[in-house]
C-alpha cells in the first residue's frame, strides 16, 4: 500500500495546530503545576503521529535518538536548576521570587521555566518509549 | 507565504485558545507560533497538500453547502436507523473524482466521509471506492454532483 | 620487670591474640610457629603469676574498655575465683602445647597453623571468660571461646566430625542464646546491673521462684558446664584430635562452664539469696544425680576417651553442686575441684593420646598388657586416676572432701550418698583400664616374656608426667589455693 | 430576545440529544461494521453539532463559543480521517462487507471505458 | 434509608473500592502480565476519585481557564490527582518496557510458563 | 434542558459501551471505543455548561487530537503488528 | 559556607537530583560512577550537619518555594530522620566505591551509566522520603525511589532480574497505592497533608468518625508494610534481591527497607499516636504477631536457600521482623531496640551483601554448593561474612547484640517472658543458616573451579571491610547507634496520647 492520501494530508493538516495546543496547554495550565505533562504528552503525540503516517524514519529525522535521550535529564535539569537558581538568588530551594524585582511576576517566571522543564522530560520520555517499544526487534 | 498563513492561522488558534490578551501570554503565543511553523517545516507538512492555501477563498461557499448535505443525509440515516425494518442496502462502488490537486481530492473524499450515509474506504489515483448505506446514496455519487462541486470548488481559487 | 596489676590484666588478654595474629607468619616454617605459641603462652603464664601476689594481697585490678550501654560495659576485675581459673588454664596451655606439637606432629596432622591459631584466640577468650568484670563480658567472651574452638573440634573435617562439630555449635551456641543470654537480661532488667558484686546483685529483688527460675536458665544456659540432659555435645566431641580434648575438658571450654556457674553463685545471686528456701533445693538433687548417671554411664562405655568424657560430665556436676550448695566452704570446694579436676583429667586425655600416637589404639578391650608397652604412661594414668577418685595422697581429695562436708553441713544428704557413690563407680570405671593395662597379658607376646618398651614420643611423655607430678604435689599445698579462695570472702 | 435564544438553543439542544441516541442505536442495530459506521457518522456530525450550537446560544458571543466552534472544526477534519483510516484497515483485513450490491467491478470497466474514448 | 443516602452520597467510595476490588482481583487471578498491568491500572485509578471528594469540602474548583490569576494557590486535589496520574502512567510504561524484555528473554508474558521455563534452567 | 441532554447521552453511552463490549471484530470495538469517547467529551462539556466550567472543552479538544493519534496506532498496529512499519520504505502491505 | 548552612535541606535532595539528570547525559558507566561517587560522598557532609542542627538546635523546617506549610511542602528534620538520613547516605558512601567493578562485571556495558542515573534517583527519593513533611511529596519520593529501583534490578544480566523487577512493580505499586488512599483518606478528614499539620488536626476527627481514621491508618500501614517487606508482605523481595546487581541488593537491603520502616514509625507515632491512643488498637499485638512469623518462618525458609543471595534476602525479611517487633513493643527499650536495629541491621546486610557480591564477582556464581572452601582463598572476605553473619545471630561484640538486648528488655519491661525466648530462639535460626555457610566455606576444601578466586580488588574489600568493622564497633561503642534511638524513642514515646 502506498501512503494513504486522505491520511496524510489530514496529519500534515492538523499537526501544526496539535503542536501549538501543546503549547496553549503548557502555558495556560492555570499557572500552577500540571501543565507542562498534558503538554508534554501531546507533543510527544505529534512524534507519534508523525513515525505512524510517515514511517519512523522521518520520525527520527525530527526526532533524533541522541535528542531524546537527552530530552529526559535536559527537563530534569531545567526543572531543579531553577530551583538551585532560587537558591543562588538567595531564596529557599524553588522560590522564585528573586527572578523579577517584582515577587509575583518572579514567580510566575520560575514556574514557567518548571513547566517547560517537566514539558521536556514528559514529551522525551514519551518518546523514547515510543521508540524502545517500536524499535524492540530491530 | 504559505508558512506566513500558517502562523496567521495558528496564532488565530491560539487567541482564541487563550482568551487572554496579558503581554507576557501574547509574546508567549507569538514564540509558541514561530516555533510550530519552524517545526512544520522541519516536518515538512506546510505544504499544497498540508496547507491549502489556494482552498480558502472556495470555502465561504462549498462549506455551507457541505453542511446542508450533512444535515440531509443525516436526517435520511437517522429514518433508516428508526425504521422498524432497517431498510439498508449496503453496496460498495467506485467513483471517479476529477479534481486536479491532491488537496481538492482529499476534500471531495473527506466530504463523501463526512455525509452520514457514505464512506471513502480507499483512494488510488483518482478513483474512490467509497461504501453506501442504500443504494441510492451510491448512485448518487456515481452521477458526480458533489464531485462538480468539489471541483468547483478548487477551481475557484 | 615492675608491671602495674592492671597492665598485666591487659597483657594476660592481649597475649594469646597477638599470638594468634603472629602464628600464621610463619606457615611454613612449623619450628616458628611453634616457637610462637609457647612463647605466648609463656607469656600469659608470667603475666597471670605477676597478678597472684597482688590479688593474694586482697587487690582486685580493674579494666574498662569501654561502656557499651549506660551501665554496661566491656570491662575486666581480677579476683580469687577468676585468678584461680585463669592460672589453671594459662599453665596447662603451656603443657598442652608442648603435648600438641609431639601429638600433632607424629600423627602428621593436616591443617596445623589452623589449629594454633584457634588454640591461642581460644586461651585469650578463656582469659576474658576468667577476669570478666560483669555479666556481659564474660558471655561475649564465653561466645569467642565457643566459636574458637568450634574449627578444633571439626578438625578432621570427615563426616562424623563436621557432625560433632555442628551439634558443638549449636547446642553451646544455641544454648547461650536462648537461656543464658534471657537469664542475663533478666538480670539486667531485675537487678539493674550485670556486674559481679561479692555477695550477689539478685539479693531482695525478686521472689524466691523468680531467683530459682533464673538459676534454672543460667545452669541450663551455660552449656558449657555439661549439666545434664544438656551434656551430649561432650562426648561427641571426642573425634577432635587429643590435644582438643585436653582443652575442653581440662585447660578451658567445660572449665569455663563450671567457673561460670560458680561465679554466678558468688557474685550474681550471692550466697545467702541462692542458698534461700525454694531456690536451690531442686539443683543440688539434679547435680547429685548427675554425678551418678554420668559415672554409671561411663562404665558402660568401651571406648577410652568416650569413658572419660562422661567421667568429665560426672565430675563438672561436684562443681556444679559445690556453687547450688552455696556455702563458703561448698564454694572453695567447688573451685579446688577445678584445679584439681584439670590436672587429673589432663593427665588422663594425655595419656590416651600417649596410647593412640604410639600405637593406634582407641578401645579399653585393645589396652590389655599395655603398661608393659609404656609404663610410665600408665603410671601417670594410675595417678590421675586416684585423684579423680579423690584418694589420699592426690589433690583430688581436699575438693571431695570438702564438698561432701559442705553438703551435710547442710542436710543434703543425698549429695553425700551421691558423692560416695560415685567415687565407688569411679574406682571401677577408672581402676579397672589400669589393671587391665599391667595385669592382662598383652596379645600376641608370650606370657612373662620382656617386651620391648615403646613410649609415645618425649613431647608427649614429658607433659603427662609433669601433670601426674602435679596432682601429687597439689594434695601438699591445697592451702595456697584455699588461701586464695578464702579470699573470695574477705569482706567484699 | 433572550426568551427566542432559550426557544433556539432548546430545539437544538434536543434535536442533537435526539440524533445522538439515533446513532447509538444504529450502532446497537447495524448488522455489521461498515453499517455501524454510517450510524457512528450521525452522532458525530449533527449530534455533536446540533449540541454544541445549543450550548454556544447559550453562552451567547464569548471567547467560550469561538472555542466550541474550534473545537467542532478540529472534529470536522479530523472525523473523517479516523473514520476512513478504520474503514480502510476493515477492508484491508479482509472484513467482507455485507453488501446488498457490489458495484465496483461494474464500475471500474466504466470508468476504464469511459476514460478511453476522451 | 438513610445507611443508603450515605452510600449514594459517597458513591465515589463505592465507586473506589469497586475499582480497587476489580483491579485487584486482576492483579492476583491473571498469570498475562498485560493483563495484571491493566488491572493495576484501574487499581490505580480508583485512588483519582478518592481525591474528587476533598475538592468539593474544601471549595476547590478544577482550573478555569479566566479566573483570576493566584500566585500562592493551595495544593488543590486535581494537583494531587494528576500527580498521581502521571506516577501510575510513567509505572504502567515501565511495566510495559519490562514485559516487552521478559517476552524478549523468555518469548512469553504468561506468569506460570515463565516459572515452568525457569525451574527447567 | 442540558438534564435531557445529559439523560440522552447516558442512554448513548450505554449503548456504544454494550457495542464494544460485544464487537464482534476489534474494528466493532474501536469504532465504538471512539463514539464513547465522543460521547464522553459531550457529557462533560454538557456537565461543563451545567457547572460553569468551560474549561471542559479543552479536555474535548485534547481527545480530539489523541484520539486521532491513538486510532491510527491501534489500527496500524493491528494491521502490521508493528507501529514502526514505513509504508515508503518497505512498499506494499 | 554561611550561604548553603540554611538550604541543607533542599541540597539533601537537588543534589542526588542533579546528579541524576547529568549522569542521564553521559554515556560512559567510568564517569558516571565517577559524578554518582562524588553526589554520594557529598551526602552524609549534608546529613550530619542536618543531624547536629536537630541534635542541638531542635526541628528544622524548610519551607519549600518559600510557601508556607501547611499549604507548602515542608522538609522537617528531627532527631528520628535526621538519624534515617545519616544512615542512609552514610552507608550508600561507604559502600559506593565497590560499585564500579562490580557494575561493570553485572551490567552490560552501555547500560552502566544508566544505572548510576537510577541509583541517583533512587538515592534522592530515599532521602526525599526520610526528609519531607508532607505525606503527598513522600508519595512522590516513595515512587520515585520504587521506579529507579525497579529498573536498577531490571538492569542486571541475569533475565530473571526482569521477571522479578516486575513481581516488585506490581506489588511496590499496590503499597504505594494503599499509601496514597491512605493519605487521601487522612486529606479528607483534615484537610491537610502537612505530616505535622495533620496530627494536630486529627484528634478532633476521631472523636467523630473514629472508623475513618483508622481505615486510614490501616491503609497507610498496609502501603508501607509492602514496601518494608514487613511478612507476609514480603514475596516481592527475596527474588528482587537475589537477582538484582549484587550492588544494586546491598544498596536496598540497607538504605529501601529502613526508609520504609522511617516512615511506618512516622506514621504511627508521631501522626496518629499523638492524636489518637495507639495502644487503644490492636495494632502492637498485630504487629508483633507478624514480626515474630517473620522473625521465625522467613529465617526458617533462609536455612533451605541454595543461592546465598536468597538466603540473605530471605534472612532480611527476619531481620525486618525485629525492627518491626520494636516498634510494636513500643515501650523505651522496645523501641530503641527496633531503631538501633534499623542501623545494625543496615551495616550487617550490606556487608554480606557485598561480601556476597564479592564472591560472585570473582567466580560468577553464589550457589552455596559451588562455594566450598571459598574462605581458604578469599579469607577476607569470608571473615567480613562471618563476623557479620555473627551479627545476625546477635552474637555478643556485634552490633547485632546491641539490637537484641535492647528488643529483650523490651520485652521483659512489658512482662512478656515468653517473648524474650522467641526473640532469642529465632536468633538460633539465623545461626543455623550462617554457620551452614561458614562450615562450607571454611571447612570444605576448595575444588578446581575456585584455582583464580582470591580476595577483590581493594575498592571492592575496603567497603567490605569498613561495614564489618562498623558492625564490630557498633557493637561497644553504641553511643551514636543506641543513643540516638534511645533518644528519638524518648521524644516519640514522649509525644504519645
Ligand atoms: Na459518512
Ligand atoms: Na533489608
Amino acid at each position: 500500500m502506498s501512503l494513504d492520501l486522505i491520511i496524510r494530508i489530514g496529519t500534515k493538516l492538523i499537526l501544526p495546530f496539535i503542536l501549538l495546543f501543546a503549547f496553549y496547554v503548557q502555558f495556560h495550565g492555570d499557572y500552577g503545576p500540571g501543565g507542562g505533562f498534558q503538554a508534554g504528552v501531546i507533543a510527544a503525540g505529534t512524534v507519534i503521529l508523525v513515525a505512524i503516517t510517515f514511517g519512523l524514519a522521518t520520525a527520527h529525522r525530527i526526532a533524533p535518538h541522541g535528542l531524546v535521550d537527552r530530552l529526559i535529564p535536559l527537563g530534569l535539569l531545567i526543572f531543579a536548576g531553577a530551583g538551585v537558581a532560587g537558591l543562588l538568588l538567595g531564596y529557599n530551594y524553588l522560590e522564585y521570587t528573586g527572578f523579577s524585582r517584582t515577587p509575583a511576576y518572579g514567580h510566575e517566571y520560575g514556574i514557567l521555566i518548571v513547566e517547560f522543564g517537566v514539558l521536556v522530560t514528559v514529551s522525551g520520555t514519551i518518546i523514547a518509549l515510543f521508540y524502545a517499544f517500536v524499535e524492540r526487534n530491530r | 507565504m504559505r508558512y506566513l498563513s500558517l502562523a496567521g492561522f495558528l496564532f488565530a488558534f491560539w487567541l482564541a485558545l487563550s482568551g487572554h490578551f496579558k503581554p507576557m501570554l501574547l509574546v508567549l503565543g507569538l514564540a509558541s507560533t514561530t516555533l510550530c511553523v519552524l517545526v512544520a517545516r522541519r516536518m515538512r507538512v506546510a505544504d499544497g497538500e498540508g496547507h491549502p492555501l489556494e482552498l480558502l477563498r472556495g470555502a465561504v461557499t462549498y462549506w455551507p453547502w457541505l453542511v446542508r448535505e450533512i444535515v440531509k443525509s443525516a436526517w435520511a440515516v437517522s429514518k433508516i436507523i428508526l425504521h422498524p425494518k432497517l431498510p439498508i442496502s449496503p453496496t460498495m462502488t467506485v467513483v471517479r473524482a476529477s479534481q486536479k490537486t491532491t488537496a481538492g481530492l482529499a476534500t471531495y473524499a473527506n466530504s463523501i466521509t463526512l455525509t452520514p450515509g457514505t464512506i471513502t474506504v480507499a483512494v488510488s489515483g483518482n478513483r474512490l471506492t467509497v461504501h453506501a448505506l442504500v443504494r441510492d446514496n451510491a448512485l448518487d455519487l456515481e452521477a458526480g454532483g458533489m464531485d462538480r462541486r468539489v471541483s468547483r470548488f478548487e477551481g475557484s481559487s | 620487670m615492675n608491671l602495674a596489676p592492671e597492665t598485666l590484666v591487659l597483657v594476660a588478654l592481649l597475649a594469646p591474640f597477638l599470638g594468634a595474629l603472629v602464628i600464621p607468619l610463619f606457615h611454613a616454617q612449623p619450628n616458628l610457629r611453634e616457637t610462637v605459641t609457647i612463647v605466648t603462652a609463656l607469656v600469659l603464664s608470667l603475666a597471670v603469676l605477676g597478678l597472684l601476689g597482688p590479688v593474694l594481697a586482697g587487690a582486685r585490678p580493674h579494666v574498662q574498655i569501654i561502656e557499651v550501654l549506660p551501665g554496661l560495659a566491656l570491662a575486666f576485675q581480677v579476683e580469687p575465683l577468676g585468678m584461680l581459673f585463669a592460672l589453671v588454664a594459662s599453665l596447662l596451655w603451656i603443657v598442652n602445647s608442648i603435648y600438641s606439637i609431639g601429638y600433632m606432629r607424629s600423627n602428621e596432622e593436616p591443617r596445623q597453623t589452623g589449629y594454633y591459631v584457634c588454640f591461642a584466640v581460644a586461651l585469650g577468650s578463656t582469659m576474658g571468660i576468667a577476669f570478666a568484670k560483669n555479666l556481659f563480658t564474660l558471655f561475649l567472651f564465653y561466645e569467642a571461646l565457643t566459636i574458637s574452638t568450634y574449627p578444633l573440634v571439626a578438625h578432621r573435617r570427615d563426616n562424623e566430625a563436621m557432625r560433632a562439630g555442628r551439634l558443638y555449635l549449636l547446642m553451646l551456641l544455641g544454648g547461650s542464646l536462648v537461656l543464658f543470654l534471657p537469664a542475663i537480661i533478666a538480670t539486667w532488667v531485675i537487678a539493674g546491673t550485670v556486674d559481679f558484686v561479692p555477695g550477689g546483685v539478685l539479693g531482695g529483688k525478686a521472689a524466691a521462684p523468680t531467683i530459682a527460675l533464673l538459676l534454672g536458665l543460667y545452669l541450663f544456659g551455660v552449656g558449657k558446664a555439661a549439666v545434664m540432659p544438656l551434656h551430649f555435645w561432650l562426648p561427641a566431641a571426642m573425634v577432635a584430635p587429643t590435644p582438643v580434648s585436653a582443652l575442653l575438658h581440662a585447660v578451658a571450654v567445660v572449665k569455663a562452664g563450671v567457673f561460670t556457674i560458680a561465679k554466678l553463685a558468688a557474685y550474681t545471686f550471692g550466697l545467702d539469696t541462692l542458698s534461700a528456701a525454694g531456690v536451690n533445693g531442686w539443683a543440688v538433687y539434679l547435680a547429685s544425680a548427675c554425678i551418678v548417671a554420668a559415672s554409671v554411664i561411663a562404665l558402660t562405655r568401651g571406648n577410652l576417651k568416650a569413658r572419660l568424657a562422661y567421667s568429665t560430665v560426672s565430675q563438672l556436676a561436684y562443681v556444679v553442686l559445690g556453687a547450688v550448695i552455696a556455702t563458703p566452704l561448698a564454694l572453695v570446694g567447688s573451685g579446688m575441684h577445678i584445679a584439681m579436676h584439670a590436672f587429673g583429667k589432663i593427665t588422663l586425655f594425655f595419656c590416651a593420646g600417649a596410647i593412640y600416637v604410639a600405637h593406634h589404639k582407641t578401645e579399653i578391650a585393645e589396652l590389655d598388657g599395655i603398661g608393659r608397652l609404656m609404663p610410665v604412661t600408665m603410671l601417670a594414668f594410675l595417678i590421675a586416676s586416684l585423684s579423680i577418685i579423690g584418694l589420699p595422697p592426690l589433690g583430688g581429695t581436699w575438693s571431695k572432701w570438702m564438698l561432701a562436708l559442705a553438703a551435710a553441713d547442710r542436710g543434703y544428704m543425698v549429695a553425700v550418698g551421691a558423692l560416695m557413690l560415685s567415687s565407688l563407680l569411679n574406682v571401677l570405671y577408672l581402676l579397672s583400664i589400669v589393671a587391665r593395662a599391667f595385669f592382662l597379658p598383652l596379645p600376641g607376646a608370650p606370657g612373662g616374656a620382656p617386651v620391648k618398651i615403646a613410649e609415645a614420643p618425649l613431647a608427649c611423655v614429658i607433659p603427662l608426667s609433669i601433670t601426674a607430678l602435679a596432682s601429687v604435689a597439689l594434695f601438699f599445698a591445697p592451702d595456697r589455693i584455699e588461701a586464695l579462695l578464702a579470699r573470695l570472702f574477705a569482706g567484699g | 430576545m433572550t426568551l427566542v435564544i432559550d426557544v433556539v438553543s432548546w430545539v437544538l439542544v434536543l434535536l442533537g440529544s435526539f440524533f445522538v441516541l439515533t446513532g447509538a442505536v444504529g450502532l446497537v442495530r447495524m448488522p455489521e461494521i461498515f453499517t455501524r459506521m454510517h450510524a457512528v457518522s450521525v452522532i458525530d456530525t449533527l449530534g455533536i453539532g446540533l449540541l454544541a450550537l445549543g450550548m454556544a446560544l447559550q453562552a451567547g458571543f464569548s471567547l467560550v463559543t469561538l472555542k466550541l466552534v474550534f473545537l467542532l472544526a478540529v472534529y470536522f477534519f479530523i472525523g473523517p480521517v479516523v473514520t476512513h483510516a478504520l474503514a480502510q484497515a476493515c477492508l484491508h483485513e479482509r472484513i467482507a462487507p455485507l453488501l446488498t450490491e457490489d458495484r465496483r467491478a461494474a464500475r471500474a470497466a466504466d470508468l476504464a471505458n469511459e476514460r478511453r474514448p476522451s | 434509608m438513610s445507611t443508603l443516602w450515605t452510600l449514594i452520597e459517597h458513591y465515589n467510595y463505592l465507586v473506589t473500592i469497586f475499582l480497587m476490588m476489580t483491579g485487584l482481583y486482576i492483579v492476583v487471578a491473571r498469570g498475562n502480565m498485560i493483563k495484571k498491568l491493566i488491572g493495576l491500572g484501574i487499581f490505580q485509578t480508583s485512588v483519582f476519585l478518592l481525591y474528587i471528594e476533598p475538592g468539593k469540602i474544601l471549595g476547590g474548583t478544577a482550573p478555569i481557564l479566566d479566573s483570576a490569576f493566584t500566585v500562592y494557590s493551595n495544593p488543590l486535589p486535581h494537583v494531587l490527582i494528576l500527580t498521581a496520574i502521571v506516577v501510575g502512567v510513567a509505572t504502567l510504561a515501565l511495566g510495559l518496557a519490562l514485559v516487552v524484555r521478559i517476552n524478549e528473554a523468555y518469548g512469553t508474558i504468561e506468569e506460570d510458563e515463565i516459572f515452568a521455563e525457569d525451574s527447567d534452567a | 434542558m442540558f438534564a435531557v441532554a445529559a439523560a440522552a447521552i447516558l442512554v448513548a453511552l450505554a449503548l456504544a459501551i454494550a457495542r464494544a463490549i460485544r464487537g464482534p471484530t476489534v474494528f466493532d470495538r474501536v469504532l465504538a471505543g471512539n463514539a464513547v469517547g465522543t460521547l464522553a467529551i459531550l457529557l462533560l462539556a454538557v456537565f461543563g455548561f451545567l457547572t460553569g466550567r468551560p474549561a471542559f472543552l479543552d479536555i474535548g479538544l485534547t481527545y480530539a487530537m489523541l484520539n486521532l493519534i491513538g486510532t491510527l496506532a491501534v489500527l496500524k498496529f493491528f494491521r502490521h503488528g508493528d507501529l514502526a512499519y514505513d509504508p515508503e520504505r518497505e512498499g506494499g502491505a | 559556607m554561611k550561604a548553603v548552612w540554611p538550604h541543607l535541606p533542599a541540597l539533601q535532595v537537588v543534589l542526588p537530583l542533579l546528579g541524576a539528570a547529568f549522569v542521564a547525559f553521559m554515556r560512559r558507566g567510568r564517569s558516571a560512577f565517577a559524578l554518582a561517587l562524588i553526589v554520594t560522598w557529598l551526602m552524609p557532609l549534608i546529613s550530619i550537619a542536618l543531624l547536629w542542627q536537630a541534635l542541638t538546635g531542635g526541628t528544622i523546617s524548610y519551607h519549600l518555594g518559600g510557601w508556607e506549610p501547611p499549604w507548602g511542602i515542608e522538609y522537617r528534620i528531627d532527631a528520628l530522620n535526621g538519624f534515617v538520613l545519616v544512615l542512609v547516605s552514610a552507608v550508600s558512601a561507604v559502600m559506593m566505591p565497590y560499585a564500579h567493578r562490580s557494575i561493570a562485571r553485572e551490567v552490560e556495558e552501555h547500560r552502566q551509566a544508566w544505572f548510576y542515573c537510577m541509583y541517583l534517583l533512587c538515592l534522592c527519593g530515599l532521602l526525599g522520603i526520610t526528609i519531607t513533611g508532607d505525606a503527598f511529596n513522600a508519595f512522590v519520593f516513595l515512587e520515585i525511589s520504587s521506579l529507579s529501583t525497579y529498573v536498577m534490578i531490571a538492569l542486571s544480566h541475569d533475565r530473571r532480574a526482569l521477571l522479578s523487577a516486575f513481581q516488585y512493580l506490581i506489588m511496590g505499586t499496590i503499597g504505594a497505592t494503599f499509601y496514597v488512599i491512605g493519605i487521601g483518606l487522612l486529606y479528607i478528614l483534615t484537610g491537610s497533608l502537612n505530616m505535622a499539620d495533620v496530627a494536630g488536626r486529627l484528634a478532633p476527627v476521631w472523636a467523630e468518625n473514629a472508623r475513618a481514621v483508622i481505615a486510614a491508618l490501616a491503609f497507610i500501614t498496609v502501603g508501607v508494610s509492602l514496601k518494608l517487606a514487613l511478612f507476609p508482605l514480603h514475596s516481592w523481595l527475596p527474588n528482587a534481591y537475589a537477582y538484582a546487581p549484587s550492588w544494586a541488593t546491598a544498596f536496598l537491603s540497607a538504605t529501601a527497607t529502613k526508609v520504609a520502616i522511617y516512615l511506618l514509625v512516622r506514621y504511627v507515632f508521631s501522626v496518629f499516636g499523638v492524636a489518637i491512643d495507639i495502644n487503644a488498637l490492636p495494632i502492637a499485638e498485630i504487629i508483633i504477631a507478624l514480626s515474630l512469623a517473620a522473625m521465625f518462618i522467613a529465617s526458617f525458609i533462609a536455612v533451605f536457600e541454595a543461592n546465598l543471595k536468597r538466603m540473605l534476602a530471605y534472612s532480611s525479611v527476619g531481620q525486618i521482623g525485629y525492627i518491626t517487633l520494636g516498634i510494636g513493643l513500643s515501650n523505651q527499650a522496645g523501641l530503641t531496640g527496633g531503631l538501633v536495629h534499623v542501623v545494625n541491621h543496615a551495616l550487617m546486610k550490606a556487608a554480606l551483601f557485598l561480601a556476597v557480591g564479592a564472591m560472585a564477582y570473582r567466580i560468577g556464581t553464589v550457589k552455596l554448593e559451588q562455594l566450598a572452601g571459598i574462605g581458604r582463598k578469599m579469607p577476607l572476605t569470608v571473615a567480613a561474612f562471618a563476623v557479620a553473619g555473627f551479627g545476625l545471630v546477635g552474637a555478643p561484640g556485634t552490633a547485632g547484640f546491641i539490637s537484641k538486648w535492647y528488643l529483650a528488655v523490651g520485652a521483659f519491661d512489658r512482662g512478656w517472658w515468653l517473648l524474650v525466648f522467641l526473640i532469642v530462639g529465632s536468633s538460633l535460626i539465623a545461626l543455623v543458616y550462617v554457620g551452614r555457610v561458614l562450615e562450607i566455606a571454611w571447612l570444605r576444601e576448595p575444588g578446581p573451579e575456585l584455582a583464580n578466586a582470591a580476595d577483590p580488588p581493594l575498592a571492592m574489600l575496603a567497603p567490605v571491610l569498613a561495614l564489618t568493622a562498623a558492625t564490630v564497633y557498633f557493637g561497644f561503642d553504641t553511643e551514636w547507634t543506641a543513643g540516638i534511638a534511645a533518644t528519638v524513642a524518648k521524644a516519640l514515646l514522649g509525644g504519645l496520647r
